[in-house]
């Protein structure tokens, strides 16, 4: 078996030979790309926990390792399976694309490369280098999408590169302060270090890399523009995946740095970082869903909604009691699959109809069945509906929300999750369902091979969703390595103190019922096959079923209860321009100036030493 | 026997919802000093559109009558009606809450698929609806649950041991009588179905068969949530004073949408959030205190 | 011996001037004799001038300091001699003259030679500068040159009253303790204005944008690591480290502004000058942080600056549009800008770590969070400009193809830079020759007193 | 008492150059500032009642003025003269392109560049 270190060296080669096969044939690079991929998910499912490797030397007497964890594992199979798919999607997906394929290509191994990285590392400062190469793979990357996805790119290495450099300044401070590193160590010095400011400064400071990454409520305003802009299937990363990054570092923050022992407990067993970290999700969760109820752009919709997961997952993890901490877990894995499922099947429908804009689609059923099985399920997961896994992750995170106690977090997690009704049903109404537009009416299935990977994901969601027992085991390991007490539960039946219940049994119930319903369907008469523009018009007749279609400003009633709302991105936007202008100032005052302004300078530093000095 | 248990369920679902039906339409029609239709004026209405040959819009359209009301029968399934309870353990309160979506969704689902966009309209003004509704109801129910330590429907209706959920917290009550006229979708809060201004919404595409279908699915939907209502709030009963207390709230919500006019959407979702909500919030408070009756 | 390496580069310019335009071709020999000369002599040598012994004559002074100081400017003078297209319009007379008085300023133990050198290069700098489109940049540094080299001439002086001759290490010895502090703050202006500190350097951006390919490049790289060199020779040898704390606090103050002017510059040759501004700045402030780590890190820091500027002014001077056409550049272009800001795999990256973890060590939490900020805003327009030149849509009006040699030369020192990123001590050495040159100023006395 | 006059002449060449508006006024401040500097190293080393340092046989060398600042004078004149010369040279230049020496309409007319 590969050993972690060469395969990561594998992958910083196989980028560049993927580089030169793409150019040679497209398809070729491709599929080179997708073994590479899913070898590697091979790799990484059968490694053993535990397995430690030594890597290069960086500071003097810091040894740079990494350490098989079962959280990295678990987060490394997820986001794998979610690359893998993405990969065999890009296949077929590449050929019409006008990006640049090699480049493409070949700058998602360099992500891959990283993402591996910061999954098996063992130290602070190995996780941030690793960190640095996936921001640097994704940043090249995302500027090949539409025209704003040049502007996407710049917000989103900024704004992780704040979230990144507050982690390196705590990384640097506990180096200065303790000498060491690695996790195990540093939680240990962390336990029994006294000043209580600094524990604070140090976990708040790593928790920000993790904020910036997954769009937690101060630095979220990448998200839209960046998944919306994206090129589609790597947007289906980006969410899928990229973000999971960001929770990845938030669990370390969390658990591995266990804040329970760290701090006194706040309220009911809560320590008062992990409600701060609670509140900031759930004002993502506020602001994802809100603002997903208004976009008319779908890519920027679901950005929106994975703003209001990453600050689900937040949550759970916060609550860190068995099931809030195992919900919050689960949930990584569903809403990776989800979005990278709903992101597929958008990058389907336009590469049929080339706009990601819902109000100039509708009806593409009758075209697309399959992607709209896709779509379906995938809302029916990220909504977190019974018989599919989202339901189960938002079950355990309401439970573990009712038994701590949290009212006010309980009622926005529920707005968040009655919320994303509203939003993923908007995109389902007007795309998939409606009028079908004349213009659209050669718009032919994708391809097969775009298809299996869009069908994978959705059996993948309705097996976990009925027999969740792998990925609970792996929470259940995770758990026991971080020191929670673990959740039970036996293959389907998961039991919490407050109650339990069978995901089997409402499956088969939920079965029953629609079998009852077909046969009572069956016995009575057929109905007659209508087309589409036999409607009830109320009387008038209709020329033009393009316009017979409602899907501009769907819940327009709902909006305009908050149109007023406060922007963020705005705030920045003034924000950077306020710095532009100090910019501006410093250059016209001291640079533009005729000789007398450069004279007049020297005189002034003149004047400040000799006053200093004496 | 859990299978004898679900059909005893369903039937009882069937027949009770359906006179209850009939008897609301008796009620309204007293309300309005006329004799109105015979109390089994339902169950004709029900047999005579499944008998008749409607029209039907491709696959997503009956795709997604099946799915709604499927999903309903199987969270009907999963309601405790009294001491009657199917799946002893594993009702849960949010299990449910949710499984009932997946009608909703189906049901969403097929009449947009229609293609129709009134259609379209009722569903978002149904799915604004829910998310007015629902937020109070269960941070009410989170109140219960918190109280009482359990999550399981007939667990809590166990636990009422001494005097009714209703007595013990007045306001969560409240909170969920008004949040269940929500749901039922009655005259106050029926503004998805507005026959006036979005030709009865969802429904407008139906006909025959699948209006039969819609029929039984929209009774089985109000027997689950009278149920859950009476479950939690009022106090252990076995089957028989379980269906009365049904009655009882039943009638008492049919007078009350007898005589209101219908909200406009915003005014719904506006009122949901400003005083039930606080209401809840404030009920929950005193949970927290431990100021409960 | 080492007065050669003035000599040769001095005579080839005067010889050359007659025929200007054949001189571009010689002078990549003259530069490689003066490297080969460089390389035959052992470090630690000192010649006096006209025989006239250390405190009164002109001694040069060859130690490990100078020698690898040497060794840069001289690769960065080869490398760009070996680049015709930029040297064009005869300017490698100028370009000679200006090796001569670079050599000559970093081998220099007088301090009056070491301004009429200052002078020299600065007069070179002037003239490189100037050019049809903007004379009145090089106008407006020619006058801020003339009186930071008038205030350094006074410094000279003063250090002249204050010890009674004009030798570094005499005065490093025994200078009076009044004279330091008015010695070393007009020095201090009269190298500040040239090391690009931030309310002195108000030349930097209108020279670098003079049009010619030449003036960033050479300035950018060559005479920048003079003068850091002179800086850290005066100010740590010779002062031993008395003035650093003001320097410090300069230093910062430019990083900052200087990255915020870069924000909003929409030319990308302006951007660069003040990118540059806030490497300088960033060095200035690591070295005067103190101790023997701070100076080497602060010179390997400035080693991957030199490095990443080289290749980002020659692209930003040639061709300023896309890079669909000319792919080697755009991909060196790339990889220096990421070195530039710090990403893993790159040599900057190696460096801002170490200054970061240097900073830490003296509880000095100031310069991190500076470091970090600036690094975040030039992350900003840096990857901007990236982005811009990569994706940009014009199909450029001119279609500058550049030549063979320069992408070979580009793509060389972008090479290097990924190589120094992942096995950093080919830096590291020298930076740490340097360091040990500059701070045991006790070797340094002996060697060149001790011969009297 | 000397070195008095070389302080406010620098001063007067740095007021030059604060209050004047025409290119050239600053070029002639600039050799203001220089001239001052060298009057500064010259009156260092004058002795009270000593002879000029020029080497004869007849005057001997214990009545010499101390002649080193003197020597560095030439050449910081010399090096003062060069950078004026190019100083004058450029000017021509900034002429020839703005048509003007004055330096509120050079910032104009670069503005509108």
């Amino acid at each position: 078996m590969i050993s972690l270190t060469n395969l990561i060296l594998v992958f910083l080669i196989g980028s560049i030979v993927s580089y030169l096969l793409t150019k040679a044939n497209k398809i070729l690079g491709s599929i080179f790309n997708f073994l590479l991929i899913s070898y590697a998910l091979y790799v990484v499912w059968n490694i053993k926990v535990g397995h430690e490797e030594v890597l290069f030397r960086i500071l003097r007497d810091v040894e740079r390792t990494l350490k098989v964890t079962n959280l990295g594992k678990y987060f490394a199979i997820v986001s794998l399976i979610v690359i893998s798919f993405v990969a065999f999607f890009i296949i077929e997906w590449i050929r019409k694309k006008d990006i640049k394929p090699a480049a493409f290509n070949s700058f998602l191994l360099l992500m891959v490369s990283g993402i591996l990285g910061v999954f098996f590392s063992n130290d602070l400062l190995t996780l941030y280098i690793f960190w640095e190469i996936a921001v640097l793979g994704s940043f090249l990357i995302v500027p090949m999408g539409k025209k704003e996805s040049k502007r996407a790119a710049i917000i989103y290495v900024v704004t992780s590169a704040i979230g990144s450099y507050m982690y390196l300044f705590a990384t640097f401070s506990i180096y200065q302060r303790y000498g060491i590193l690695s996790f195990e160590q540093v939680s240990q010095y962390l336990a029994n270090d006294s000043s209580n400011l600094f524990k604070w400064f140090v976990i708040l400071f790593i928790a920000s890399a993790g904020i910036a990454k997954s769009g937690i409520f101060p630095l979220h305003t990448w998200l839209r523009i960046t998944h919306g802009n994206a090129p589609d299937a790597f947007s289906a990363v980006l969410s899928g995946q990229l973000v999971k990054m960001g929770s990845y570092v938030l669990a370390i923050a969390l658990s591995v740095f266990p804040t329970t022992q760290l701090f006194s407990s706040f309220y009911h067993g809560v320590p008062l970082l992990n409600y701060v970290l609670i509140w900031l999700g759930n004002i993502s969760i506020l602001i994802g869903t809100f603002m997903a109820i208004r976009q008319n752009d779908m890519k920027q919709l679901i950005a929106f909604s994975s703003i209001a997961n990453g600050g689900y997952i937040l949550v759970g993890l916060g609550i860190m009691n068995s099931i809030g901490y195992a919900g919050g877990l689960f949930h990584v894995f569903n809403h990776a699959i989800a979005a990278a499922m709903i992101f597929l099947s958008f990058a389907a429908v336009v590469y049929r109809t080339g706009t990601t804009k819902i109000d100039e689609m509708g009806g593409l059923i009758w075209r697309m069945p399959w992607t709209f099985v896709t779509y379906l399920v995938g809302i029916i997961s990220l909504a977190g509906i019974p018989p599919t896994s989202g339901f189960i992750s938002k079950w355990m995170i309401f439970s573990s929300l009712v038994s701590k106690g949290m009212f006010i977090t309980l009622a926005i997690t529920f707005i968040g999750s009655v919320g994303s009704f509203l939003y993923v049903f908007r995109p389902l109404a007007g795309v998939f369902l409606g009028q079908l537009k004349r213009k659209h009416s050669d718009v032919k299935e994708v391809p097969i091979i775009m298809l299996v990977p869009m069908l994978l994901f959705v059996i993948l969601t309705i097996l976990i969703g009925v027999y969740p027992k792998p990925v609970l085991d792996s929470i259940v390991s995770i758990e026991n390595e971080v020191g929670i007490k673990a959740i039970e539960h036996s293959g389907t039946i998961i039991k919490t103190p407050l109650g339990q219940w069978n995901t089997l049994t409402v499956f088969t119930m939920f079965s029953v019922g629609f079998i009852i319903a077909a046969i009572l369907y069956m016995i009575f008469p057929k109905g007659k096959k209508v087309d589409l523009t036999d409607q009830y018009t109320g009387g008038e007749y209709l020329y033009n079923y393009d316009l017979y279609h409602y899907a501009t400003g769907f819940y327009r009633f709902i909006e305009r209860l908050y149109d007023k709302h406060p922007s963020f991105e705005k705030l920045y936007e003034k924000l950077v321009s306020f710095f532009r202008y100090i910019g501006y100032f410093t250059y016209k005052l001291v640079y533009k100036t005729s000789p007398s302004g450069y004279v007049f300078w020297i005189t002034i530093v003149i004047l400040i030493l000799f006053w200093v000095r004496w | 026997m859990t299978v004898l248990r679900v059909i005893a369920v369903l039937l009882t679902g069937f027949f009770v919802g359906l006179t209850l039906e009939g008897i609301a339409r008796k009620i309204m029609a007293r309300v309005q000093r006329r004799y109105g239709p015979p109390w089994y004026q339902n169950f004709i209405d029900v047999f005579k559109a499944l008998s008749k040959r409607g029209i039907s819009h491709g696959w997503i359209f009956d795709f997604g009558i099946l799915m709604a009301l499927g999903g309903v029968i199987a969270t009907l399934a999963f309601v405790p009606l009294g001491d009657l309870v199917a799946f002893p353990g594993l009702d849960n309160i949010f299990i449910i809450v949710y499984l009932f979506a997946v009608g909703a969704l189906g049901m969403a689902m097929g009449m947009v698929g229609s293609g129709n966009p009134n259609a379209s309209i009722g569903v978002a003004r149904a799915l604004t609806q829910m998310l007015g509704y629902e937020v109070p109801y269960l941070v009410a129910i989170a109140g219960v649950l918190y109280y009482y330590k359990t999550s399981s429907v007939s667990g809590l209706m166990m636990a009422q041991q001494d005097t009714w959920t209703l007595f013990k917290m007045p306001i969560g009550g409240i909170v969920a009588f008004i949040s269940l006229l929500g749901m039922l979708g009655k005259k106050p809060f029926d503004t998805p179905i507005a026959p006036a201004e979005i030709a009865s919404g969802p429904m407008v595409e139906l006909s025959a068969k699948y209006m039969g279908l819609l029929m039984l699915m929209h009774t089985f939907s109000i027997f689950v949530e009278i149920s859950l209502f009476v479950d939690i709030f009022l106090g252990i009963s076995n089957y028989l004073t379980f269906l009365l207390k049904f009655t009882v709230v039943w009638i008492i919500a049919t007078l009350i949408s007898a005589v209101l006019p219908r909200f406009r959407i915003e005014q719904v979702v506006k009122f949901y959030w400003k005083v039930p909500l606080s209401l809840a919030f404030v009920q929950v408070l005193f949970v927290l205190l431990g100021w409960v009756f | 011996m080492s007065a050669l390496l003035i000599i040769i580069p001095l005579l080839a310019g005067f010889l050359f001037i007659p025929f200007k335009e054949k001189a571009k071709y010689i002078l990549p020999l003259v530069v490689i004799t003066t490297l080969i000369i460089l390389l035959l002599l052992s470090p630690d040598q000192t010649n006096a001038m006209g025989g006239w012994k250390a405190p009164f004559g002109i001694v040069l002074v060859l130690d490990s300091a100078s020698y690898y100081s040497l060794l840069v400017v001289n690769i960065v003078f080869l490398l760009i001699s070996l680049m015709p297209q930029i040297v064009e319009k005869g300017y490698s007379v100028v370009l000679l003259i200006l090796l001569a008085s670079t050599n000559g300023l970093v081998l220099t133990g007088d301090i009056f030679n070491s301004f009429v050198f200052l002078e020299i290069t600065a007069v070179a700098a002037y003239i490189i500068a100037f050019s049809r489109k903007n004379p009145y940049g090089a106008f407006k540094y020619l006058i801020l040159g003339g009186i930071s080299g008038a205030f350094y001439l006074l410094g000279a002086i003063y250090a002249y009253i204050g010890t009674g001759s004009l030798n570094f290490a005499d005065i490093s010895v025994n200078i009076k303790e009044g004279f330091l502090p008015i010695v070393a703050l007009l020095i201090f202006i009269g190298i500040g204005v040239e090391s690009k500190i931030f309310p002195l350097a108000g030349w930097v951006p209108d020279v670098y944008d003079s049009g010619s390919p030449l003036t960033p490049v050479i300035l950018g790289t060559g005479v920048t690591f003079t003068i850091m060199y002179l800086f850290g020779r005066i100010f740590i040898t010779v002062f031993h480290g008395y003035f650093l704390d003001v320097v410090f606090i300069f230093g910062l103050l430019t990083i900052v502004l200087g990255e915020l002017a870069a924000l909003r510059q929409n030319k990308l040759i302006k951007a660069l000058a003040f990118s540059s501004i806030a490497q300088a700045g960033l060095v200035l402030s690591t070295i005067s942080l103190g101790g023997y780590e701070a100076i080497k890190f602060g010179y390997f820091h400035l080693l991957n600056d030199i490095s990443a500027k080289l290749v980002l002014f020659i692209i930003a001077a040639t061709i300023a549009h896309n890079f669909t056409e000319n792919k080697i550049a755009g991909v060196s272009f790339s990889i220096a800008s990421f070195s530039l800001i710090g990403f893993p795999l790159f040599a900057g990256f190696r460096s801002k770590l170490l200054i970061l973890q240097l900073a830490f060590s003296k509880d000095n939490y100031l310069l991190p969070a500076v470091v970090l900020f600036a690094t975040v805003i030039e992350a900003a327009y840096i990857l901007k400009w990236n982005i811009k030149l990569w994706h940009s849509t014009n199909t450029g009006e001119e279609k500058q193809k550049i030549s063979w040699n320069v992408n070979l030369i580009l793509l060389i020192v972008a090479l290097l830079i990924i190589f120094i990123g992942i096995f950093p001590d080919l830096y590291l050495k020298m930076a740490q020759n340097i360091a040990d040159g500059l701070t045991n100023y006790r070797a340094y006395v002996t060697n060149v007193l001790g011969g009297m | 008492m000397v070195y008095y006059i070389a302080f406010i002449l620098i001063g007067v060449g740095i007021y030059g150059f604060l209050t004047q508006k025409n290119l050239f006024k600053h070029l002639v401040s600039l050799t203001i500032v220089d001239t001052a500097v060298n009057i500064f190293i010259i009156s260092l080393g004058y002795i009270e009642g000593k002879e000029a340092p020029i080497y004869s046989k007849y005057t001997p060398i214990a009545n010499f003025v101390d002649p080193l600042p003197q020597a560095l004078v030439l050449t910081a004149i010399v090096i003062g003269v060069g950078t004026l010369a190019l100083g004058a040279s450029l000017l021509i230049k900034v002429y020839e392109k703005y048509g003007t020496l004055d330096v509120e309409q050079i910032a104009t007319k670069e503005a509108e560049e």
